[in-house]
């Protein structure tokens, strides 16, 4: 309870602190002390804005995650280059409606960001009703195989990295 | 009657003064007052002053005590009184002056108290114009005889009379001689209603009765006769002066006597032989004779005493009968025998018969007529003249008399005669002053030795400048010329009152109002010219406005332009490159792009701000991070802010310009950029001097600061920081006037004619906006933090602050945010401005002036050296200031948007 | 705390504004306004006492910041900024006892936003510095822009958003001309700009001339002289009557800073006979058109706008004879037709508010309710502004003709003469419209409040006073002409013997000021 | 003095694909036939090309100052925040305003909602000329009832 | 080597970013211009960060750090407008 | 390098003012802005422009002059506030005015002018 009401989001304070000293470029005790200061104040600041969002269960599986989605975004870029350079090939785009599983809203963000960071697709809605996400697709040559690779390679992680 | 306490007592003082006066004194008063102008509180009474103080105090307490039974009881007696007083004390003003600034503040004075006698029955419109015209003319003469002074003074080296007086010789010699003639003239016969500015006069008898009485017999009109006598040392003597106002006084002589004799209003008849009179004064002021003079201050005299008398007998009549229509009227003399003898005696001094007090002075005139040689071998025409004019006279004087008391009232078509019976002699308060001056017309024309002769002397010797003359009058000259002109008159008056009719058939082919009605029609004219120009120059076009003020610029930066020898300077260029010119190309790309997209607003904003991201790159490429980072962040909240506005403005306005038009702001626009380039170019390639060497040494040292800019905004011109937080609290404290009550239009779809998308808050950007918004503060507070050592500081933080909570109101709504947020923004950003000020006030409690910074070094265990700077909380109170502010703006238009948002969208 | 006092007509106003704003809402109506008539006049006081001390003759600085001229910002006060400091505080008394009685609750934060307004005013008076004068600038501006628009109405929104974007071209105009005259001398510090405009090469002096003329245009525009001036009678006809009266200073402004830059900056340089052509036909021009508009307006408070621009176009044509004489003359004129321009607006608001629908139209309407009392202010407003006596305006007038001087007359003295007959005219029918020719029959009400009529009572007084004191008045002014006329003192005793000292460190500066 | 050379080589290359990179994202935008496929350019290529540069940056000030700078990181942080949000809203706004895409395009186009491409017009005013091209044809939109 | 590196890169993203300007310029619709209005943000952060990298200075990192976090709640904005038309509700 | 910096700032002023004398009130506020950039890059350009010599002490060797940097910084602060106040002004008269012509409606009935 009284963690709760003094550092509601422990990862978010981590991660001012850091941000603090990567901003600040300095480990002195002065400024340690001054982002350990911010890294609890701003969070009890902006608690009102906080609406409670999941808590990692799986940091873990989050590293390796985020290790995928910049592999993938090096590889999309890749691909979209030679898309882009080559004057032969045309590209095939479409788009298709993506069920999703995810229902949690942090969850819902960071798919529909991942994918659009990803190889070829950009997601353009997500429904009002959070069921489906519509996806824009650079180069899509088979709906279903896109489908199943989004949810393999990202909603089931988000999904076990969140639990939910 | 208390009112005539005043007057009395000024009258009994005068008479004190006067033995003195008599004897060829001068009593004088001198008050400094400001010096610098010339002008002093200086009084002056000599024997001119003396005469006509006499005049004004003693006809004016006549007519005081007249009044108090002549008006009635609904009205505003104590008003009325007031400003009879008021006219009284700047008339005396005017005669006793002594300085020639005094007598014109005096003189002006008078007009203003004739103006609000004359309209004192403002609601009838007769009343009213005849107050405007008498003010219009009389103030304009005023102005004229200003400029007069104002030479005058200048030629005579002093304002001060006597010295003035002294200095004619110069005065006549000096290159102004002739204007100050001209002007100080047109003065003089603006008031005294002389020909061509005598028309008002007959218009001004819309006033009461007392005030005609006063105004026009003795006193107003008798101000300008008194200037020209009172001048006549410095100015007159010289052949200009003479013929000046011989002629004037002539024909004014002529036209007043002529339309005296045709008017049917019995003031009006009485308002025209005033003219005629002041001519005759004029005239003989003109032939500037000792003796002419002499006659001059004695007619003066004269005619105060006889006409005050015949506007009271006239005014007497109007109040009983209720009419002043000489055809209604008639036959009189029965019912009302006192106001009879009254007006005949005063119309007989009218007339000039004898024994009244007007023979003398007329038998004066006849006799100088005859001697004088103005007008060289053309002089034989003026005895003729004014033997017409005193046949002229003798003939409306009777016509008066025999009209109101013996002839029966003549009945027009649409007029009736009066009802007899109930006319009577007033109560004796109306009659007493009457009665006496009419007396007292008689007594002087009796004795004028014992009665005038002294005074008359007095004032003659001052009109002359020197006291030589020694004056006889007596009735009697024996048989002579002017005597033998004089029954010519009488007989010559008699037959043409006899042939009036067929006069007035004469009459009636010129009307004597063209004067009066061609002013006001050209005042007319004046007014809708005025109209139309100002109709034209204003024409309420901003572009306009805008356009002029633009010329403007161009032609005065063009004319530094012009004068410098070379464009560029000394210092020359440095070298270019690729990047350069090609940011240099985005940007010039950007900023027309902008420009000649203006219609397609959404496109001219980002081109505006593709324009905004190159200056800040600019800035970055010119050595300038602190002037980089808040452009930028400027460049996102004005972004939203238009983005705003834009939604209730109309997306594609019609298309509504000539090509003429659009050619001509092109040219324009086109030459001021062409003149900026040409300076921004002109001081690039030159040396320039400055004092930045000081800021970049004091810096440290002297501010605590490594950041120059920032040392500067808060420290060195922190002044100039204090006032720039206050703009920006001013502005939202402005805009909450702007949103009170607004009502709005709201467009049913975007740009391209779609509905507005039903989902309100996207999901992503609600989930964003709240992990970027304890990002945000965090760089924000790094970046205050900093400011002093490195680029940043209170504004950007503050900035950047502020855009963070925006932020969450886009993307969750104001009630949402709100709720999370209960502050109350004006209150942020006025306590950001009390922070300023307590920092600034501080320095106060240590001795020194208003932002005296101070910073130190604290060595704290642990953590090591911290420095502390009251810049630095001067700084929160800028961060304070600009989140405060800059929420207010954008947050206040917002929510104003969104409570006028038709609520059938909400799904 | 006595030296402090220089900045006190700054921190006061601001202080109060804060005040107010805090607590809006918190504290009733009727105390709000006690304290802003209070700290108003609390600033009369202060500035009464800033007066005394600028009257002995010397000039006294007070470096913001403690950081020395030219480096730091400099408030500066001679006769002249102590003169302008009263004659602004004067006025806001009377406004804002006007607005106490009503006007301030049609809008959002009035007071405030009237103290801001009287900061900025003090600010731009004071400052010794170019650039902080175009902060103050600013915030006067934008005070008035609120307080213009203050209670809305499609008149005050339509001349608001002229007045306010002819405005913000002028800034930027300024910016511009700071930008040159910056790069040209180096220095912000008008002091040190005279000095080092004084020394110049002819090429620099061009560029001196160039951004000179340009801030000359600025304050044209403020000023509101001929072609830049087409703004004013929309802006003051419709602005809320005690803003309307207040902005009876803001032409003076552009005036007083006319003044500043041509005795002290210019001062000798080859832009000031240009400067002075410039004004001299304008302001002639400016006088004979707003005559021709006090002829031509069909509403009193257009008319009283035009009259404001009479003053306008005298006071800038006699700045251009540069003569101590004409400069006391105009100093001596200025206070006057300020009080009385405000007090005209005043009375045609209470004259307005007593005619029901026909407003200030001059055309016959309703009798008034207090028909003498309105009478006799608008008489006296009407005889002062004139220029008629006994009031202070025939002395102005008196003064300003005798200053003129040689072929400068042959102009000048038709055309102020032929202004005050217009203005006579259009006054007397006016009057006369409203007094007398009113319809008989049912009165309206509108009772003038206490306020209200100690707010026009107070301006008015002006009048007489100016008159019974002129002797010391004058002598004031001309002491003050005297001491403009003098800017090399100034420079000695802001940058003293040192500034010789300083000079040497910088080695940009060609050479030393005579 | 290699390992010198090394990171020069290293910084170089990170430099030239940052470039090329952020490049491509560009050209792409130029070159793809419809607002959807040139979404792709900017989101993903323009956003590597700078974290290469960022990449370049730290090394470079690391190795050059000898002290860890690794601040870059959180702009590559912002980025990837803020990158994919933008990209997404454009699109959804895209879509909303019936920007016409290219025919070729495939997939669950029946499957837009409402909700999606917005509701229909409201009456529009007269549209303004563009500023400097004339229009072209009016290009086909996204509605369904135009396309079938 | 690295100088030409930095030059071809700068080269590379000052070409970039008149492209964006083009596609800005070009349109046709609305959504076309804002994405690149955005993306020429994006490629100025990398401007500022090669311009500090050839100066050798990271005086100037902030303004890059300030486009990355505040330059997309302009477009935010602007998508807002189009969809929803009043942005703050 | 100056000419071309002058250049832009001359084409900033033209496209300003150009923009200032339309008729509606949104392009005279785009006007203004543009102008706003011109006159800021003017004024900050009267202390020469220098390339990495930020006046940040122990930042450059030669630090520029700092002293128009502060006043552009006042400039950029002081043109945001009266540009929030005009984008105000611009929609409260369109809502009072009936139009968004500077003039009213007065304006818009009077056609090209
Ligand atoms: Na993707
Ligand atoms: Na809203």
């Amino acid at each position: 309870m009284k963690r709760q009401r003094y550092l509601p989001t422990p990862v978010l304070s981590l991660v001012l602190l850091v941000v603090w000293l990567l901003l600040v470029r300095s480990l002195a005790v002065g400024q340690l002390l001054l982002g350990t200061l911010l890294a609890v104040a701003i969070p009890l600041l902006t608690r009102g804005f906080w609406e409670p969002l999941p808590h990692i269960r799986r940091p873990l599986k989050l590293a390796r995650f985020v290790l995928v989605v910049l592999w993938d975004i090096i590889v999309a870029n890749l691909q979209v280059s030679r898309l882009i350079l080559s004057f032969k090939r045309q590209a095939q785009p479409g788009f298709i409606e993506y069920p999703l599983e995810v229902k949690e809203r942090l969850a819902i963000t960071l798919l529909a960001n991942t994918i659009t960071m990803t190889p070829g697709t950009v997601s353009t809605s997500i429904r009002p009703d959070g069921e489906s996400l519509l996806i824009h697709a650079l180069d899509m040559h088979d709906e279903q195989a896109l489908i199943h690779a989004i949810r393999e390679r990202y909603e089931r992680p988000l999904k076990e990295i969140f639990e939910c | 009657m208390a009112t005539l306490v005043a007057p009395l007592l000024a009258l009994a003082l005068l008479l004190i003064q006067a033995p003195a006066v008599l004897a060829g004194d001068v009593v004088t008063l001198q008050l400094a007052w400001m010096p610098l102008l010339g002008l002093d509180l200086a009084l002056r009474l000599d024997g001119l002053a003396l005469l006509f103080a006499l005049l004004i105090l003693g006809i004016g307490t006549l007519i005081l005590y007249y009044s108090g039974d002549y008006l009635s009881a609904d009205e505003d007696d104590g008003r009325f009184l007031a400003y009879m007083m008021l006219f009284m004390a700047s008339m005396l003003g005017i005669v006793v002056a002594d300085n020639l600034l005094l007598l014109w503040l005096f003189w002006e004075l008078t007009s203003i108290a004739s103006f609000l006698l004359i309209g004192f029955w403002g609601s009838h419109s007769d009343a009213r114009r005849g107050a405007r015209m008498a003010l219009t003319v009389t103030s304009a003469g005023g102005l004229a005889l200003l400029a007069g002074f104002l030479l005058l003074g200048q030629a005579a080296g002093s304002f001060a009379l006597g010295e003035v007086l002294a200095a004619g010789d110069a005065i006549r010699a000096s290159d102004h001689y002739p204007l100050i003639v001209a002007l100080v003239l047109v003065g003089a016969f603006t008031k005294s209603a002389q020909f061509p500015f005598h028309f008002w006069l007959p218009h001004a008898m819309a006033a009461p009765t007392p005030v005609s009485a006063y105004l026009h017999s003795a006193t107003m009109v008798k101000a300008g006769v008194f200037l020209m006598a009172r001048l006549n040392p410095a100015l007159g003597d010289t052949a200009l002066w003479s013929l000046c106002l011989t002629l004037t006084g002539l024909t004014t002589l002529l036209y007043g006597a002529w339309f005296a004799l045709l008017e049917r209003d019995l003031k009006g008849l009485l308002a025209f032989s005033t003219v005629s009179h002041l001519g005759l004064i004029t005239l003989l002021l003109g032939l500037g004779s000792p003796l002419a003079l002499a006659a001059a201050t004695f007619h003066i005299l004269n005619h105060a005493t006889f006409k005050a008398a015949l506007f009271l007998g006239a005014g007497i009549i109007d109040h009983e009968t209720g009419t002043r229509d000489l055809d209604r009227l008639g036959a009189l003399w029965s019912m009302m025998p006192l106001t009879g003898t009254l007006t005949l005696l005063a119309g007989a001094a009218m007339a000039g018969l004898p024994p009244f007090n007007g023979f003398l002075s007329k038998e004066m005139l006849l006799g100088e007529s005859l001697e004088t040689d103005v007008l060289g071998t053309l002089s034989v025409i003026i005895p003729l003249l004014v033997l017409l004019g005193a046949t002229l006279s003798v003939a409306y004087s009777l016509r008066l008399m025999w009209r109101l008391f013996f002839a029966a009232p003549r009945r027009s078509r649409e007029q009736k005669a009066l009802p007899p019976m109930a006319v009577h002699d007033p109560a004796p308060g109306l009659l007493a002053p009457g009665l006496s001056l009419a007396a007292l017309s008689l007594l002087v024309g009796l004795f004028p030795m014992a009665l005038a002769a002294p005074l008359v002397q007095a004032a003659s010797w001052a009109v002359q400048g020197e006291a030589t003359l020694e004056l006889h009058l007596t009735l009697w000259h024996g048989l002579n010329w002017p005597l033998a002109m004089s029954l010519l008159a009488i007989a010559g008056g008699v037959v043409a009152l006899r042939q009036h009719r067929r006069l007035a058939q004469i009459a009636a082919l010129f009307s004597p109002r063209d004067a009066s009605r061609s002013f006001e029609a050209a005042v007319l004219r004046v007014i809708k010219a005025s109209l139309w120009l100002t109709q034209r120059l204003e024409t309420g076009s901003l572009q306009r406005y805008q356009a002029l003020l633009i010329l403007c610029a161009l032609a005065m930066a063009g004319i530094g332009l012009v004068k410098l020898d070379t464009l560029t300077g000394a210092a020359g260029m440095q070298s270019l490159d690729a990047m350069l010119v090609l940011g240099a190309a985005l940007t010039v790309f950007a900023a027309i792009s902008s420009a000649l997209s203006h219609r397609w607003r959404l496109v001219s904003i980002l081109m505006l701000s593709v324009v905004g991201l190159m200056v800040s790159l600019a800035f970055v490429r010119f050595s300038a991070p602190d002037l980089a980072l808040t452009q930028l962040s400027v460049e996102v909240v004005t972004m939203i802010l238009m983005i705003l506005a834009l939604f209730f403005l109309p997306q594609r306005p019609p298309l509504l310009v000539s090509g003429r038009r659009i050619l001509r702001d092109l040219v324009l626009a086109t030459a001021l950029g062409l003149v900026t380039a040409m300076l921004n170019y002109a001081l690039l390639t030159r040396e320039r001097p400055a004092i930045a060497d000081y800021f970049l040494r004091e810096s440290v040292p002297g501010g605590g600061g490594a950041n120059v800019v920032n040392v500067i905004l808060v420290d060195f011109r922190g002044f100039d920081t204090f006032g720039e937080i206050t703009v920006l609290t001013l502005a939202g404290l402005a805009t909450f006037g702007l949103l009170h009550g607004l009502k709005l239009f709201m467009p049913a779809g975007n740009v391209e004619g779609i509905r507005w998308s039903p989902q309100r808050y996207p999901l992503i950007l609600a989930v964003i906006s709240q992990l970027l918004l304890p990002l945000a503060l965090l760089v924000s507070v790094n970046i205050f933090l900093r400011g002093h050592n490195q680029p940043g500081g209170g504004f950007v933080a503050g900035l950047i602050t502020a855009t963070a909570l925006i932020l969450q109101y886009m993307a969750r709504g104001h009630a949402w945010t709100r709720t999370r947020l209960p502050i109350s923004y004006p209150i942020v950003a006025v306590s950001g401005l009390a922070v300023a000020l307590a920092t600034g006030l501080g320095s106060w409690l240590f001795g020194y002036p208003f932002l005296t910074s101070a910073f130190g070094h604290f060595h704290l265990p642990l953590i090591g050296d911290i420095e502390l700077a009251t810049a630095m909380l001067f700084d929160l109170g800028v961060f304070l200031a600009v989140v405060g502010a800059t929420l207010m703006i954008l947050v206040n238009l917002g929510r104003v948007t969104t409570i006028h948002r038709p609520s059938l969208e909400e799904p | 705390m006595s030296q402090h006092l220089i900045a006190l007509p700054i921190v006061l106003p601001m202080l109060a504004a804060l005040v107010l704003v805090l607590l809006a809402g918190r504290i009733p109506d009727r105390h709000q306004r006690l304290l802003s008539v209070a700290f108003t006049a609390l600033l009369v006081l202060v500035n009464l006492a800033l007066l005394s001390r600028a009257s002995g003759g010397e000039v006294a600085f007070y470096a913001l910041g403690n950081w020395q001229a030219p480096f730091g910002i400099v408030l500066m006060l001679d006769r002249l900024s102590a003169l302008m400091l009263t004659l602004t505080s004067v006025l806001a008394v009377g406004c804002v006892l006007f607005a106490c009685a009503g006007d301030d609750t049609r809008g959002s934060y009035f007071h405030a936003l009237f103290q801001l307004q009287l900061m900025g005013l003090d600010g731009a008076f004071l400052t010794g510095d170019i650039f902080n004068l175009f902060v103050f600038f600013e915030i006067l501006l934008l005070a008035s822009y609120a307080l213009l628009m203050h209670g809305g109405g499609k008149a005050r929104i339509g001349a608001g958003l002229h007045y306010v974007v002819l405005n913000m071209t002028g800034s930027a105009l300024f910016l511009v001309a700071l930008g040159v005259l910056y790069g040209a001398t180096g220095t912000l510090n008008m002091a040190d700009m005279a000095r080092r405009v004084a020394s110049l090469s002819s090429d620099q002096t061009a560029l001196v001339t160039a951004g000179g003329l340009l801030l000359i245009v600025v304050f044209s525009l403020k000023a509101a002289l001929l072609p830049l001036y087409f703004w004013l009678p929309h802006a003051y006809a419709a602005a809320p009557a005690p803003v309307a009266a207040l902005f009876a200073i803001m032409t003076k402004v552009g005036l007083y800073a006319i003044l500043r830059m041509q005795t002290l900056v210019f001062a000798g340089s080859p832009a000031a006979p240009a400067i002075d052509t410039w004004l001299w036909w304008s302001g002639l021009a400016t006088l004979a058109l707003a005559a021709v508009g006090v002829l031509a307006a069909r509403d009193l408070r257009t008319l009283i706008a035009y009259l404001v621009l009479i003053s306008v176009g005298t006071l800038l044509a006699g700045t251009a004879l540069q003569s101590p004489a004409a400069n006391a003359a105009l100093l001596y004129y200025l206070p006057h037709t300020t009080l009385i321009c405000g007090a005209l607006f005043l009375i045609a608001e209470l004259i307005g508010r007593q005619r029901g629908k026909a407003g200030t139209h001059l055309v016959r309407g309703r009798r008034l309710y207090q028909r003498f009392l309105l009478g006799g202010l608008f008489l006296v407003a009407a005889i002062a502004v004139a220029g008629l006596p006994p009031m202070a305006g025939a002395l102005g007038k008196l003064m300003l003709l005798q200053a003129v001087e040689g072929s400068a007359r042959l102009w000048f003295w038709p055309l102020l003469l032929l202004a005050g007959l217009c203005t006579l005219v259009a006054l007397s029918r006016a009057g006369s419209v409203f007094f007398w020719a009113s319809y008989r029959g049912e009165v309206a009400t509108g009772r003038v409040s206490r306020t209200q009529l100690s707010g026009v009572l107070w301006l008015l007084a002006s009048a007489p006073l100016l008159v019974l004191f002129g002797g010391p008045m004058s002598a004031f002014t001309l002491a003050t002409a005297q001491q403009l006329a003098q800017p090399q003192a100034v420079i000695a005793e802001l940058l003293g013997d040192a500034a010789a000292a300083q000079a040497s460190q910088f080695h940009e500066i060609p050479g030393e000021a005579p | 003095m290699t390992f010198f050379v090394i990171i020069e080589g290293v910084l170089a290359f990170l430099l030239v694909a940052g470039g090329i990179f952020a490049f491509n994202g560009s050209l792409g935008m130029l070159r793809l036939e419809d607002f959807y496929m040139r979404l792709h350019g900017p989101t993903k290529g323009t956003t590597l090309g700078i974290g290469c540069v960022l990449l370049a940056s730290m090394l470079y000030f690391t190795v050059t100052q000898r002290e860890f700078h690794v601040q870059e990181l959180l702009i590559t942080l912002f980025l990837f925040l803020t990158a994919p949000v933008t990209g997404h809203m454009l699109a959804k706004t895209g879509l909303h305003m019936h920007v016409r895409f290219s025919p070729r395009s495939r997939g669950s186009l029946p499957e837009f909602h409402d909700e999606d491409v917005g509701q229909g017009r409201v009456a529009r005013p007269a549209r303004a000329r563009h500023p400097w091209r004339t229009r072209k044809a009016r290009r086909s939109r996204l509605r369904q009832g135009e396309t079938s | 080597m690295l100088d030409t590196a930095l030059w071809i890169c700068l080269t590379l993203i000052v070409l970039a970013m008149a492209l964006n300007v083009y596609r800005l310029a070009a349109g046709p619709d609305v959504p076309d211009r804002l994405l690149a209005l955005d993306t020429l943000y994006v490629n100025s952060i990398a401007l500022i960060v090669l311009l500090g990298l050839r100066l050798n200075t990271k005086i100037y990192f902030e303004a890059a750090l300030l486009i990355a976090m505040l330059g997309f709640v302009g477009t935010m904005a602007i998508c807002r407008y189009l969809l929803r038309g009043d942005i703050i509700e | 390098m100056e000419a071309l910096f002058s250049l832009v700032v001359g084409v900033l002023t033209a496209s300003g003012v150009y923009l200032l004398l339309r008729a509606r009130t949104f392009p005279v506020i785009i006007g203004l802005s543009l102008l706003s950039y011109a006159v800021n890059l003017f004024l900050f350009s009267s202390g020469g422009l220098r390339t990495n010599a930020a006046p940040v002490i122990g930042a450059s060797l030669a630090p520029t002059d700092p002293l128009p940097h502060a006043l552009v910084l006042t400039a950029i602060v002081i043109g945001f506030a009266m540009t929030a106040f005009v984008v105000i002004l611009a929609v409260r008269a369109r809502s009072e005015l009936g139009s968004d012509h500077v003039d009213g409606q007065h304006g818009e009935e009077e056609g090209p002018r």
